[in-house]
């Protein structure tokens, strides 16, 4: 009974999760595209949560259905005159040739990709990576898999990736002017940042200090504390709480340097890269993770707010600012 | 060999390819974004499935490190595409 | 009791799935917030049942992470509108 | 007992959610269906969170399903008003014209 309720389970979320994704980018409205796109980001934390991963779920349900959309809703609101959806040229008979070319194409491809799929699961070789990492565990310091992966067995990795999402950072902070400010934030506006900026901040805190042997670890904490500083900006804070100047670099590169830090100490303490005393790992890990979250918090705001900082602290748009 | 580890990974490479598809044809820009986002979580749940290993046993962590820091890179990486998209159309509009 | 709660959680899902219907209809943004806010609190649902069901507590965090951000999500779709509105003036 | 208590609990939570996404899709017009969308968020999570709270043994886990309620009814209840206000905008500006 129970199997057959997890499988008409199975069918439907994986229905419901395909046409979501095909609605949205075949509807011809861009807003309703996102919001369909925010819908399907919800489903898809169900299904990490369904295939056991809950730490890919909780940062899902953060970035995919949260920060992306309004993202991707803030974007939909610079492109005021909706450019031409529906395409005005006629189709000749090439576009028709090639479109369906195309479509067999994908349609192959899908079906190889399947196919290859299938085949290898049969013959997989039992995880034996997964065996080292639960052998090795112990010597971490942290019990959540994860967790350890991240900040240990791939702390190399770990770090360039905040290298990519530091340059990521530069490049929106580069480019342009910030968007336009929102009318002033009503009664509900403000009531609503009252309580949810000090929630979303306490259980960001909650996950950066469960992440150690529960789901939850530094990205997906830095995921709800940038969800904090996007309510911020939406309820009238044009920084959306961040600092200025010389501060807001040392937030932004704080996550790297934490990792830097760590890794030249052990150097000078005769040890190789990455490899911590086993008495101090786990406490170790938990200072880079929460430097980690302070700093990958900020750059997703960065990425959020958009354009040159000076604008955010009152450059050209201080006569727009949400007076409070 | 597990049905529903099947499932998941055929529907992950079905919305990779279809966003794959969407993201080459002649569509709006942030149309496209939001193809190569879906192509994306096609491709997460794929290497999510292949970790899976039923209700009873541990899933493999590795991948699971993997798709954690692709969801956070894959955000910023579209945050600075929605940037430099505001741009191009700043330049369009001062040229008109 | 575990086959209670799976009937009860495939209840939830066709409620879902209801809730994705009008998401689907619309007609009007506003309806589909508010199937969005349907199905976010059916997801919650879902995981605390799942939660019980798997014998997952993690599950829980999930719920929670969930709940608050429906609340970003509404404020991020009601606030969109507004910059439209004040452009328009 | 208290299995039984928590099995009715859970049932009539289920009871509110398909009555409120069912409203959702029947009710002629926004406001109505709002009155539907809030009967689920409040008092279904509500009756499923406590039939579940019964069941579990663990009183860190029942306190955050007692949150995760609090938390939905406070973001459902600001959300509905938001949507409220959104829709009652619209429909002015309509009249205006």
């Amino acid at each position: 009974m129970e199997n057959i309720a997890w499988s008409a389970f199975d069918v439907l979320l994986i229905t419901a999760t395909l046409s979501l994704a095909w609605a949205s980018l075949t509807t011809e409205h861009l807003r309703r595209a996102v919001i369909f796109f925010m819908a399907f980001g919800l489903l898809l934390s169900l299904i990490w949560l369904r295939l056991q991963a809950p730490d890919v779920a909780l940062a899902e349900a953060a970035i995919g259905a949260g920060l992306t959309g309004a993202l991707l809703l803030a974007a939909v609101a610079d492109h005021q005159k909706p450019i031409n959806q529906k395409s005005v040229r006629q189709f000749s008979l090439t576009d028709v040739v090639a479109n369906t070319f195309l479509n067999l194409l994908f349609v192959a491809f899908a079906i190889v990709f399947g196919t290859a799929y299938t085949f290898a699961l049969n013959d997989v070789n039992d995880s034996r990576l997964t065996d080292i990492v639960f052998q090795h565990l112990p010597d971490t310091g942290v019990s959540n898999p994860v967790t350890g992966v991240l900040l240990d067995f791939r702390a190399y990795d770990t770090m360039l990736e905040l290298a990519v999402l530091l340059a990521a950072a530069l490049g929106v902070m580069a480019i342009g002017k910030p968007r336009r400010d929102f009318v002033k934030p009503g009664d509900m506006e403000r009531g609503l940042s009252q309580w949810l900026i000090p929630t979303l901040i306490i259980l960001s805190l909650y996950l950066l200090w469960a992440g150690a042997s529960d789901p939850g670890g530094a990205f997906q904490a830095a995921a709800l504390l940038a969800a904090a500083g996007v309510v911020m900006r939406l309820t009238g804070y044009v920084n959306g709480g961040l600092p200025q100047g010389i501060w807001l670099r040392i937030l932004l590169v704080s996550g790297i340097g934490g990792f830097l830090l760590v890794s030249l100490i052990m150097m000078f303490a005769g040890r190789i890269y990455f490899d911590y005393p086993e008495s101090w790992a786990g406490s170790l890990i938990l200072l880079i993770e929460s430097m980690a979250t302070i700093s990958i918090a900020a750059t997703l705001v960065v990425a959020y707010l958009c354009g040159q900082p000076d604008y955010w602290f009152g450059g050209k748009q201080k006569e727009n600012r949400d007076a409070d | 060999m597990l049905i529903d580890q099947i499932l998941y990974g055929l529907c992950g490479i079905a919305l990779f390819t279809f966003g794959l598809r969407i993201a080459f044809s002649p569509v709006h820009f942030l149309r496209r974004l939001l193809a190569i986002n879906v192509a994306g979580a096609g491709l997460f749940l794929l290497l999510v499935s292949v970790a899976y290993r039923g209700f009873d046993q541990a899933p493999d962590a590795i991948p699971h490190a993997l798709v954690l820091t692709g969801i956070v890179v894959a955000f910023s990486a579209t945050a600075l595409a929605v940037a430099l998209a505001r741009q191009l159309q700043n330049r369009d509009k001062e040229n008109e | 009791m575990n086959t209670f709660l799976s009937i009860a959680l495939i209840v939830l899902v066709v409620s879902f799935i209801l809730g994705l219907i009008r998401v689907f209809l619309g007609p009007s943004t506003e309806d589909r917030m508010m199937a969005i806010q349907l199905i976010g609190t059916t997801a919650v649902a879902m995981l605390i049942l799942g939660s019980a069901l798997l014998n997952m507590p993690s599950s829980i965090d999930v719920a929670l992470v969930l709940a608050v951000l429906a609340a970003v999500a509404a404020l991020a779709l009601s606030r969109q509108q507004q910059t439209r509105t004040s452009q328009d003036d | 007992m208290i299995n039984l208590i928590a099995v009715c609990l859970i049932l009539i939570g289920l009871l509110f959610f398909i009555a409120g996404s069912i409203g959702l899709l029947r009710l002629p017009d926004i406001h109505s269906r709002l009155h539907a969308l809030t009967k689920a968020d409040n008092l279904g999570l509500g009756f499923l969170a406590l039939g579940l709270i019964l069941l579990s043994d663990d009183i860190f886990i029942a306190a955050k399903l007692l949150l995760a309620w609090l938390l939905v009814t406070a973001s459902s209840a600001t959300s509905a008003q938001l949507i409220a206000q959104r829709a009652r905008r619209r429909e002015k500006d309509a009249w205006k014209i």
